[in-house]
């Protein structure tokens, strides 16, 4: 019983090993393919090494602890000392960690600074708005006036700044090949700065539930060339169809599309990012019925 | 801890006498910091939602300094003959207890009457509690308070009606030290609805 | 609202429920009926104040919800186990998901962790009840019927579906206009109210009520988890109720605080549910970290290794525990400061959680170490927290977790500290004072073959999970395709989660094998003790002592035993102790409580308020009650004494 | 005990309290309207005389010292005024992105 115990514990970190060597061309996490990604690709690791050490020192304890102090036959005899503990054993132990601790605070401080501003200060970062709706994603190109739906393509080695905002429930935008997520919210914005190194295609997900089809609510990023970058973003404007207002509105009711492509952008008539943007007129219509009544009923229940 | 010495001690308030009532009133202040966290967050949330008023009126809009002044003297005057009252009871005067029981529960309800003529002004400007977060945050956050002033003066009727009853006892006394700490806990809620809603709301 | 939205129909799985529960409850009502069992129920369950009972009642209701938690993780297992699977539709999985997290985290692990402490702690701290026997009867039916109120939901009106954290505006009126989300801020609402009062109750308990002797510094380690818990529950969970009563507000009354138009504000629900939320997962871990203590030494016959530290590192644990929270929501956007800012202060809880860690592996060096059933888990539990704690760190990273947040690193991360941590403890703590409770020991034999089966398990089930998470796997994704490469690591966590199922249905036989055949606990101190627990008889006299002990050390009855008198009772010294009396008012208040909250759920405002007349009625009779309890004599003392064995 | 002052015949404690917490109210109105002060030194000055209200309440009024839990009432309000802060500060700092 003993030694299966510390067996399968030695068993634990082998099979990670194991796992990773096995898996890893799928991780895509651990494969980063721009700067921020990097980045935080470097931070991971820089923790890993640190935390394995401390798994290995644990259990290194543990095993040898568990085999020498167990009841055995011939031992059963032996009474445990009394012993109340000891003042620089338990300071080791609290300087030990504390010095790991700063060692992870100060590159998760600087990262977490760096990866607020663009990677690169000599070019000019590309902007992207990014409107998440139950349950597509909707790319904004202001400056080159076009927009797409479930995809997006940039091109690379250029910085990107994604201004973030939803139409709806709270979404979370992930590259994970191309850096962190962050939130996309109604009524609001924020940015998210991502860039590419080489050509590709990278899986971009929701990753923050938003009900029914969250599963599905994926997107594809295509980094190009500027070459070809240029010459797509010229292509659509050429011959992609104009997004008109009616045709938005069917595209933010609920439920799954398609690919789409237009050649100029819903921003020309509302940004969602704004406080009070959107379907202002139907909650105002909803509370006008009600708002005396339950009012009232509300003063009833409370006091 | 059993600290038996100290159970018949004739020294002590009648309100410490029982080891029950220690153990009451200090469950009771335990329950207040529990209290203070409940209100803190219900200021949390209006401090962040108060500029976010949306198409309704905002507190500038709103306030007016003399309904406030009228309500926080009120409620400051009830906690000091409140106060009073434990004074009293402390002496064994059970008329001057249930006399100045009854003033703090007059001015109490006085307090009450003129939140409550407050908030249905403001309901009839159009400022109702679905309006606006700033609004919501509004009145539930005094609401609250004042929901709170309601339920004590319920209690003190209560107790009030026991002390007739059942004259000083360990247990009304007890009581009655236990409901004035809930009141004076009132209004150091209040100061900071004064200070943190009304005042900063007219300023800003 | 139309009767057939009333009752959730036209699912299979739904209609197999409606059927086993209208089963059990006839079954329940028949056995009662007939073995004329109805009055024992009302006299010895229903209306005691005795802590030991309710500790009890709160036990068998956790492992019920752990039950039904657990079909639910093995029903979302399932549907994960292979790509673009059809066993449950996404919004059933939603549902799912949703009742699994709540459940585990509010109705299992938070009741059970309460049980123990209502059957040990006035036990370890040498007295003979709560400060407030009374209250804590309303606590454990405030928790009891807020549990039913929100198990019924997914047979009546429908399941909430936002997930535990319930995000606005996913969970408000907009976007679920269903009745789920109106069971989820309702029922959490008044098993709140529960635990609260359990939090002053035993704060105060704790405080006062301890043995002549006992200095907070000689209070068993337990004991003194559960007080810091108690602080913990007492700050956390008034801001929960508030969080609540806004959902409320909100969802009922078409408030503005969490909604997208008129100024509402989203994020602040999040911010407000995980100021609650973080000091909540300490809430549940602080408990177990004291069961471990307790076991640890007892089983390597060895006094805790830095005991001093240990008191410090809790403390240390819960005050950081308040200044955390934006970990949670690290990609909200709140800016560079304010990320590393609470980055830093998570991480700062690894280092009073290692002293810990490593006073624990120190108690153990120089021990005799028996591997008991309790002491499995709580062996167990050391390098498979440490896994769970080490990539806690790596999540508080803020520039790391934007990589992590919402995958299945998560999830990874949190069963690992939940499970590893609570769970074990849980049952570690079931096992090691199981004869307390009834007077019997858990068979070890099957105990071991849980816990083999139940570790095992966990470790396939969820060590994968990190890996999911790294290739970009998202949480409460209902379905995933074949192209992702997700496949083979979640039939491995499949597996897993069927072994962790195997394993609770050999604990539950076990419960029911030990029941008629177990070792009966002749002694009270089947496991050689150290804290006063053990100076009782199994299971335990309605007044706990007969005489109070007097504490002279940390380990009280260790050094009883140790210097050869072990607890001794003259019957000389024995006085009428003073017991509170029954009341069937907790128990009916809670009931009006049970229907105030289903009135509010519907909108049924008129059930809801003639309920809250009762509620009212109950408090202002309780205002005038004056009954002051009874004495219990000192012969039936004698008699109780001398029957049990533990008397002179 | 420090709870014997109902050996007092004259409620000296509850006036003097009283006439502090007016005048403190006053202050904070005359603050709020009159003082021409910066919007942020008002809201400071305010505040400043709210908690020093609040402390006084709890320790004219209500004997937060008293009996022999005296110590553990006071560390009570003590550490919820600090989770106060926390929450009030924490939530004003982290939404403030936004306000
Ligand atoms: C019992 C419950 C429990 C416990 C104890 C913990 C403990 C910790 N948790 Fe965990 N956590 C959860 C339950 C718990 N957590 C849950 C339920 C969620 C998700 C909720 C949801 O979103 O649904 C969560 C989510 C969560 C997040 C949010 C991630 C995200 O959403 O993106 C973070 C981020 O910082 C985090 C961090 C930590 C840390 C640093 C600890 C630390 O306390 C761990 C400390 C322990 C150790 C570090 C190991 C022992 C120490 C040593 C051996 C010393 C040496 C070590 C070092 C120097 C590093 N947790
Ligand atoms: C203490 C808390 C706790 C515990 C113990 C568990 C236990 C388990 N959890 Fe849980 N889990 C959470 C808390 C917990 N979980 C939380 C908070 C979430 C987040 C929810 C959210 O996102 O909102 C979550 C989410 C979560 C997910 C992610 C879902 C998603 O995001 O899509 C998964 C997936 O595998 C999972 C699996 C499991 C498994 C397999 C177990 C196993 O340990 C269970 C073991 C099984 C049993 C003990 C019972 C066995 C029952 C039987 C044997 C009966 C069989 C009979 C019939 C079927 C008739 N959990
Ligand atoms: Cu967004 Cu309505
Ligand atoms: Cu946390």
């Amino acid at each position: 019983m003993k030694q299966k115990m510390w067996k399968w514990a030695s068993l634990l970190p082998l099979s990670l090993l194991l796992l990773l060597s096995g898996c890893s061309e799928n991780m895509l996490v651990l494969q980063p393919k721009g700067p921020v990604a990097k980045t935080q690709y470097d931070l991971i690791m820089w923790s890993i090494g640190f935390m394995l050490l401390i798994i290995v020192v644990v259990f290194v304890l543990f095993t040898v602890v568990l085999v020498r102090y167990r009841e055995k036959p011939g031992r059963d005899n032996y009474e445990p000392p009394e012993e109340e503990g000891n003042t620089l054993l338990e300071i080791v132990w609290t300087a030990i960690p504390i010095l790991i601790v700063t060692a992870l605070a100060v590159p998760t401080v600087k990262a977490t600074f760096a990866l607020e501003k663009p990677s690169q200060k000599s070019v000019k970062p590309l902007t992207i708005h990014v409107t998440a709706a139950n349950w597509k994603w909707i790319f904004s190109y202001p400056e080159q006036n076009i927009e797409t739906v479930n995809y997006v393509n940039i091109p690379e080695d250029v910085p990107v700044k994604f201004k973030l905002t939803s139409v709806g429930p709270m979404s979370s935008f992930w590259v994970p090949q191309l850096g962190g997520q962050k939130y996309a919210m109604d009524g609001m914005e924020t940015e998210l700065f991502l860039e590419a190194d080489e050509p590709g295609s990278y899986m971009g997900r929701n990753a923050n539930f938003t009900g029914k089809d969250f599963t599905h609510m994926e997107f594809e990023v295509v980094a190009q060339t500027k070459d070809d970058f240029n010459k797509w973003v010229k292509e659509v404007q050429q011959t992609a169809p104009k997004l008109s207002k009616g045709k938005y509105e069917t595209i933010l009711k609920p439920g799954l599309v398609g690919r789409m492509t237009f050649s100029n952008t819903h921003l020309e008539w509302i940004d969602h990012a704004k406080q009070n943007s959107h379907h202002m007129g139907k909650t105002e219509e909803h509370s006008e019925n009600t708002k005396h009544h339950e009012g009232m009923d509300m003063e009833h229940h409370s006091h | 801890m059993a600290d038996t010495a100290h159970h018949y001690d004739e020294t002590m308030p009648l309100e410490y006498r029982t080891e029950e009532s220690r153990l009451n009133i200090l469950g009771f202040w335990i329950f207040l910091g529990a209290e203070v966290a409940l209100f803190a967050t219900l200021f949390a949330t209006y401090l962040v939602l108060f500029q976010r008023t949306g198409h309704g009126p905002t507190t500038a809009d709103l306030f007016e300094i003399k309904d406030v002044m009228i309500e926080t003297l009120l409620l400051l005057t009830s906690s000091f003959t409140c106060g009073l009252a434990v004074f009293e009871m402390r002496r064994r005067r059970l008329t001057g207890l249930l006399v100045w029981l009854l003033v703090t529960l007059l001015l109490g309800a006085g307090f009450i009457t003129f939140e409550v003529r407050e908030f249905i002004h403001y309901v009839h400007e159009g400022a109702t509690i679905q309006t606006s977060a700033f609004l919501s945050s509004f009145f539930v956050l005094v609401g609250t308070h004042g929901a709170h002033v309601s339920l004590g003066i319920g209690w003190m009727t209560l107790i009030i009606i026991q002390l007739l009853q059942r004259g000083f006892t360990p247990r009304t006394a007890r009581k009655v030290f236990i409901v004035s700490l809930y009141w004076h806990f009132l209004d150091v809620v209040w100061i900071f609805i004064f200070t943190l809603v009304y005042l900063t709301g007219m300023v800003m | 609202m139309k009767w057939s939205e009333f009752f959730v129909t036209g699912e299979p799985l739904i209609y197999a429920a409606d059927v086993s529960i209208v089963l059990t409850m006839i079954g329940i009502v028949f056995v009662l009926t007939y073995f004329k069992k109805w009055k024992w129920l009302w006299n010895e369950w229903l209306t005691t104040v005795d802590h030991k009972k309710i500790g009890v009642m709160y036990i068998i209701s956790a492992v019920l919800m752990l039950f039904r938690g657990g079909v639910d993780a093995l029903l979302m297992r399932a549907q994960l186990t292979a790509p673009n699977m059809k066993f449950l539709d996404s919004q059933h999985y939603n549902e799912i998901f949703t009742t699994h997290g709540t459940i585990m985290i509010l109705f299992m692990a938070m009741p059970f962790i309460i049980g123990l402490m209502n059957i040990v702690v006035p036990l370890q701290i040498g007295a003979r009840d709560v400060a407030y026997p009374y209250l804590n009867a309303i606590s454990f039916w405030l928790f009891f019927v807020g549990a039913m109120l929100f198990n019924i939901a997914f047979v009546i009106g429908g399941s909430p579906d936002a997930g535990w954290t319930a995000y606005f505006p996913l969970a408000g009126n907009e976007f679920s206009p269903g009745v789920g989300n109106n069971y989820y801020a309702v029922a959490l609402q008044i098993s709140g109210i529960g635990t609260l009062m359990t939090g002053i109750n035993f704060l105060v308990t704790i405080l006062k009520m301890r043995a002549p002797g006992m200095t907070l510094m000689r209070m068993p380690m337990f004991t003194w988890t559960i007080l810091i818990t108690c602080v913990l529950i007492i700050f956390a969970f008034p801001v929960l109720t508030v969080a609540l009563a806004l959902m409320t507000f909100d969802r009922l009354f078409d408030t503005q605080f969490f909604t997208m138009a008129n100024g509402g504000m989203s994020m602040l629900w999040a911010n407000l549910f995980w100021i609650w939320g973080h000091p909540e997962v300490y809430i549940v871990i602080l408990p177990s970290f004291g069961i471990f203590s307790e076991v640890v030494s007892t089983f390597a016959r060895k006094r805790l290794f830095g005991y001093k530290a240990m008191v410090y590192s809790i403390v240390g644990i819960a005050f950081l525990s308040f200044i955390v929270w934006v970990h949670h929501f690290f990609t909200m956007g709140a800016g560079a400061a304010v990320n590393s800012f609470f980055s830093i202060t998570t991480m700062a809880i690894a280092v009073p959680t290692g002293v810990k860690i490593f006073n624990w592996l120190f108690t153990l060096r120089k021990g005799r170490i028996r591997f008991t059933t309790a002491m499995l888990w709580s062996l167990a539990f050391i390098p498979n927290f440490v896994i769970g704690g080490v990539t806690g760190v790596m999540l508080a990273m803020a520039a790391a977790d934007y990589q992590y947040h919402n995958s299945y690193f998560l999830i990874a991360h949190f069963h690992y500290v939940l499970i590893a941590g609570t769970v074990f403890a849980c049952f570690a703590g079931l096992h090691y004072w199981y004869p307390k409770m009834f007077g019997h020991i858990l068979n070890e034999r099957l105990g071991k073959w849980t816990f083999w089966l139940f570790m095992i398990g966990f470790n396939i089930c969820f060590f994968p999970m990190y890996f999911l998470g790294l290739m970009g796997m998202t949480r409460r994704m209902y379905t995933y395709s074949a192209g992702l490469g997700w496949t083979p690591l979640n039939v491995v966590a499949s597996v897993g989660a069927a072994l962790m199922g195997i394993g609770f249905i050999v604990l539950c036989y076990n419960i029911y094998y030990s029941a008629r055949y177990g070792e009966r606990d002749m002694t009270g101190d089947p496991w050689d003790g150290r804290t006063l627990e053990w100076a009782t008889s199994s299971p335990v006299a309605h007044y706990n002592f007969a005489v109070i002990p007097e504490v002279k050390d940390l380990d009280a009855y260790w050094e009883m035993k140790k210097s050869g008198k072990g607890f001794e009772i003259d019957e000389e010294k024995l006085k009428p102790i003073h017991m509170p009396s029954n009341s069937g008012r907790p128990f009916l208040i809670s009931i009006a409580f049970f229907f105030a909250g289903f009135g509010l759920v519907f909108k049924w405002f008129t059930l809801a308020i003639i309920a809250a007349v009762f509620i009212i009625l109950g408090l202002i009779l309780r205002s005038f009650d004056d009954d002051d309890g009874y004495y219990i004599s000192v012969d039936e003392i004698k008699r109780t004494e001398r029957l049990t064995g533990k008397g002179a | 005990m420090g709870a014997n002052h109902h050996h007092e015949t004259f409620p000296w404690k509850h006036i003097v309290g009283f006439i502090l917490s007016l005048v403190l109210t006053f202050a904070a109105l005359w603050i709020a309207f009159s003082s021409g002060l910066a919007t942020k030194a008002i809201l400071v000055g305010i505040v400043v005389l709210a908690v020093l209200q609040a402390v006084l309440q709890l320790f004219m009024f209500m004997h937060v010292t008293e009996s022999d839990s005296g110590k553990i009432q006071t560390i009570n309000m003590a550490y919820s005024f600090f989770i106060a802060i926390v929450v009030v500060a924490g939530s004003i700092w982290t939404m403030a992105f936004v306000l």
